[in-house]
């Protein structure tokens, strides 16, 4: 059983999805329970994977038993292991959450729904785990697909905002597309290894140099670096909140992962870091980006848009550790993925909690939250101290690595971002907190709505967000721990 | 290079040119066209654009089809004779997966226009701004 | 292979990924996209890729043009661009 | 933004020309990419699978997972689709709005929300609300065509191992010759002929066999869609149980296909009502 685990991981959703879309109408009751076992199985197997992977090392699984590069291989090893423990947990504590929500949601659908959201984690866990780059093409249009699907079913502008996603997203998309054709033109293969084994013969082709442009440029727009950005506010803030916080951890992390294993499995590091100046432009864009959204994220007025913007901010955090190229500040980028991931869920779970509970979620409404929804306003406060980057919250450890990085690498200009943007977190979080803290309360519904009760959340949902508000916590004292028995076996030795 | 050069270098790949030409209309009409539906055109004419590039790589000048005969099993064929197969598989996925989006999108698009009783993107900006 | 013939194809792939875009009637559009994709497949066909080119004649020619025709029925001919 | 759009499309274009430079020329048949793996496929895969149609044995073997997802991202626009348009609101038995034409007399009502027909149904039929006349030749011909367009596809799926086709063109085949019933006719006879319950069920199955294919190689103690596990099974030897594994899965396709073009078609072109088409 445990030498299929790559394979159950990916596959457990899937058929878990055609079940559900089979029965969707006739025993709607069943999905919920049929996902959260597909999502179990899911987590199961990526934990089985990282154990093994800590025990023996990475180790690879041969589709049709067709050896790599005829076949598609899955590999596992500690970079994807540990990025896919963190995903499956966070697609399965969002699903145990968000049930009521749904319900209300998406009224009539609720089979229908939970068919895309495990399309979207199979297509999520197997971008994590391939180690073949059009094999990862296929997975991303999965996710892809059943994002836009999911995204456009939400508020009033939703359709719109997710048009606009499918716009970039296959652009995005498609010049990765391209640049794998590109790959294949100039070396003759798919598979992430072959490539990577004979790349070095070539590093003067032109060919080589457009690929690796297209690829990375496609994957930006697909994460929403700064300047590409345009997809992301509109789409977060109309999707309906289990689709929030579902796509909002996901989507740009994988996409972050995806540039990090072309950037050193791919492509080998000395070609991604130092043969063109690409990788010093990038440092540069990240960090203009990290400063223009965080101030950008200051003249919102609603939660969720504030959020969308945080995030994009974020975004701009690991792409420039990741391109400064040394090992700390790739060890930050890659411990934020996860934590990242962490943070993300469990603040869009508690702006989910208060757009169930008070239909809105408008500085204004906020008010006098912490006496009426005092455990809901800790998990925000939790998360919101942790994206500020307050020790002991997990962070504090990574943006701690990416700055160490950005001195090491004299790059005064990501520093200077960094912390801008931190103060600027500390800003907006505590703006919000203040709103909640002291301001009295006043609904502003009261009039036409006296009868919706506004109060705190049910324990179905505010057990696994006060798990996830203490995983941030957990999360962070463990950082020693991953970063020195993963991340650092994850890095190749060359980097230093 | 000289003259004789550069016609040289058009000649022997103007299949690659012109789907240059194809990607870069694609791209434009989606960045630059109001018209939801004439975006949605330009998305296809993109995707279709990188097939052809994917099928041009697989061509051999003077091969077959890659369909071998029954005489063929226990020969040794020659690779050079044979159409490279697998652009051929990638482009087969790589259609299916541009008319899923384009369903997708056509959906999307009929959604926007039931609300916003409007293909155009400009106007659409405009209501949205109003509500 | 004909160079020639294959030559002019192209032209004409070119020519009418412009028109569709250019035309300012939808189901027009949809039409000339429909042509676009027929002569695609007469390419790839003759590029020895005669897979591609027949799911490229059921789909992009055949069914794509269906979904495209459909759409403009339920929303809107009319286009300002 | 116009013109910052054609900044960035020429810059694109820019380095699209500036990487083909170095690209080898155009059908050379030394190039990295003919000369690298796929001499592999062009030369074993006949001895691996028993199949001569190269494409149709690396598209559903060598790559089969590749394909597997393929058939689920098409799965997953039809479920995409239905998620967005459809309108899920069933009328009663007995409400019947819409026009109906008096078979006899050829007078029009309109029967608003929660009317009744005036007579029994018999002599009234439902029109679309842009009606169009009958049309003897287009319903004539199509009715004529249609068998032999679907006896086509069928052939299509079946020659998959011998000639260009497979599943998905074969299963396209097949939707659109369903299509091709629902423009001829009208939606609502279409929707009696094939339900949307019944697609909705078909594409799902579809994928499972596809799906369940590699599953069951796994319990016979293979790998996932390693189909010579199935040797045992089918009562051949590897290779031929490869083949035969392809011939399974790529009916599973044709099937999945074949329901989504259906699905997609009765959504869109009914705006998710299900009442009327084209």
């Amino acid at each position: 059983m445990s030498a299929h685990y790559p394979i159950f991981l990916v596959v457990a959703p899937l058929m878990a999805a055609l079940v559900i879309a089979i029965i969707a109408r006739e025993r709607p009751g069943l999905c919920p329970p049929l996902a959260a076992i597909a999502l179990t199985a899911s987590l199961w197997s990526a934990a089985g994977m990282l154990c093994r992977v800590l025990a023996e090392g990475p180790f690879s699984y041969h589709i049709g038993n067709w050896p790599p590069p005829m076949g598609i291989a899955y590999e596992v090893d500690h970079l994807n292991a540990l990025v896919l423990v963190a995903m499956a947990a966070v697609a399965l504590i969002n699903l145990i959450t968000t049930r009521q929500a749904v319900a209300s949601d998406f009224t009539g659908r609720e089979g229908y729904f939970y068919a895309l959201y495990l399309l979207f984690c199979a297509g999520t866990f197997g971008i994590l785990v391939t180690g073949d780059a059009f094999n990862l093409y296929v997975l991303l249009e999965i996710t892809s697909i059943s994002g836009y699907a999911l995204v456009g079913l939400g508020h009033r502008d939703a359709a719109l905002a997710s048009l606009n996603y499918v716009f970039m997203g296959t652009i995005g998309a498609s010049l990765y597309l391209l640049g794998v054709g590109y790959l294949y033109l100039i070396t003759g293969t798919l598979n992430m290894a072959d490539i990577f084994s004979i790349l070095p013969r070539l590093f003067g082709s032109k060919v080589v140099v457009a690929a690796f442009v297209i690829a990375m440029t496609g994957l930006f727009m697909k994460m929403a670096l700064f300047p590409l950005h345009g997809w992301l506010p509109n789409a977060y803030s109309e999707a309906a909140s289990p689709v929030r916080s579902l796509i909002a951890p996901l989507t740009t992390k994988t996409m972050i992962y995806v540039m990090v294993r072309l950037g050193l499995y791919v492509f080998p590091p000395d070609f991604t870091f130092n043969h063109l100046l690409f990788a010093k432009v990038v440092v540069w864009v990240a960090a203009a980006g990290i400063v223009c959204a965080s101030v950008l994220a200051l003249s919102q007025t609603s939660l969720r848009r504030m959020l969308a913007y945080v995030l994009i901010a974020e975004v701009g955090y690991m792409v420039g550790g990741f391109w400064l190229g040394n090992r700390m500040a790739i060890t930050g980028a890659i411990l934020h993925i996860v934590n990242d991931a962490a943070m993300t869920l469990c603040v869009f779970l508690a702006v989910g909690s208060f757009t169930h509970q008070l239909r809105d979620d408008r500085f204004a409404t906020l008010k006098g939250c912490f006496r009426r929804m005092p455990w809901t306003m800790v998990v925000l406060a939790t998360a919101g101290l942790s994206m500020i980057g307050v020790p002991p919250t997990c962070g504090f450890f990574s943006k701690w690595y990416l700055i160490g990085g950005a001195l090491t690498a004299d790059h005064w200009g990501l520093v200077a971002a960094l912390i801008f943007s931190s103060l600027v977190n500390a800003v907006l979080f505590f703006r919000v907190f203040e709103i909640a803290y002291y301001e009295p309360f006043a609904d502003p519904h009261q009039e036409h709505r006296p009868a919706l009760s506004y109060a705190e959340a049910p324990a179905t949902m505010l057990a696994p967000m006060l798990f996830t508000a203490a995983g941030l916590v957990g999360l962070g004292l463990l950082t020693g721990r991953i970063v020195t028995h993963i991340i650092d076996a994850a890095i190749p030795a060359a980097i230093l | 290079m000289t003259t004789a050069g550069y016609i040289n270098l058009i000649i022997a790949k103007y299949n690659y040119w012109i789907y240059i030409v194809l990607m870069c209309i694609g791209l434009w009409a989606m960045i630059a066209k109001r018209n939801l539906i004439k975006k949605i055109i330009g998305m296809n004419i993109l995707q279709t654009a990188i097939i052809l590039f994917y099928v041009s790589i697989a061509t051999k000048k003077g091969a077959t089809l890659p369909i071998l005969g029954h005489h063929d099993a226990g020969h040794f064929v020659d690779y050079a004779t044979v159409i490279n197969p697998l652009p051929h598989v990638l482009m087969l996925t790589a259609i299916v997966v541009s008319v899923a989006t384009l369903g997708v999108a056509l959906a999307l698009a009929m959604k926007i226009y039931n609300r916003y009783d409007t293909l155009e993107e400009d106007e659409i900006h405009a209501r949205v701004r109003e509500s | 292979m004909i160079w020639q013939l294959e030559f002019i194809i192209l032209l004409l792939v070119v020519v009418c990924a412009f028109a569709a875009l250019k035309v300012r009637d939808l189901l027009g559009a949809a039409v000339l996209f429909s042509i676009y994709s027929f002569l695609m497949c007469l390419l790839w066909a003759i590029m020895g890729a005669v897979d591609v080119a027949f799911t490229e004649a059921s789909v992009g020619a055949g069914v794509s043009t269906v979904f495209f025709v459909a759409a403009v029925f339920r929303t809107t001919r009319r286009s300002r661009d | 933004m116009k013109r910052l759009g054609l900044l960035a499309v020429i810059l694109f274009g820019a380095l699209l020309v500036y990487g083909t430079t170095d690209f080898p020329d155009w059908g050379d048949p030394s190039s990295p990419a003919a000369t690298h793996l796929s001499p592999y496929y062009i030369q074993h895969s006949l001895h691996d699978t028993a199949v001569p149609n190269i494409v149709t044995a690396v598209l559903a073997d060598y790559r089969g997972y590749d394909t597997m997802f393929e058939t689920a991202v098409i799965f997953t626009a039809g479920l995409a689709c239905l998620f967005l348009l459809r309108v899920f609101i069933t009328p009663k038995e007995t409400e019947a709005s819409g026009l109906y034409r008096h078979r006899a007399t050829g007078i029009t009502l309109r029967i608003g929300q929660g009317g009744r027909l005036p007579l029994g149904t018999r002599e009234f039929e439902r029109i679309d609300s842009q009606w169009v006349p009958y049309d003897l030749i287009i319903r004539t011909a199509c009715s004529l065509v249609l068998p032999f367009i679907q006896l086509f596809a069928l052939y299509v799926v079946a020659h998959g191992h011998h000639s260009p086709g497979g599943g998905f063109q074969g299963g396209v085949i097949f939707g659109a010759a369903l299509i091709l019933f629902a423009i001829s006719h009208n939606l609502r006879t279409t929707l009696k002929a094939m339900p949307e319950k019944r697609t909705n069920i078909l594409t799902g199955t579809g994928v499972l066999i596809y799906v369940g294919t590699g599953v069951l190689c796994l319990l016979l103690g293979g790998q996932f869609l390693d189909y010579a596990a199935l040797a045992g099974l089918l009562g051949v030897d590897p290779v031929m149980a490869r083949s035969h594994g392809i011939l399974i899965v790529e009916i599973g396709v044709a099937i999945a296909v074949m329901a989504v073009m259906v699905s997609l078609y009765y959504n869109l072109a009914s705006a998710g009502h299900m009442d009327e088409g084209l």
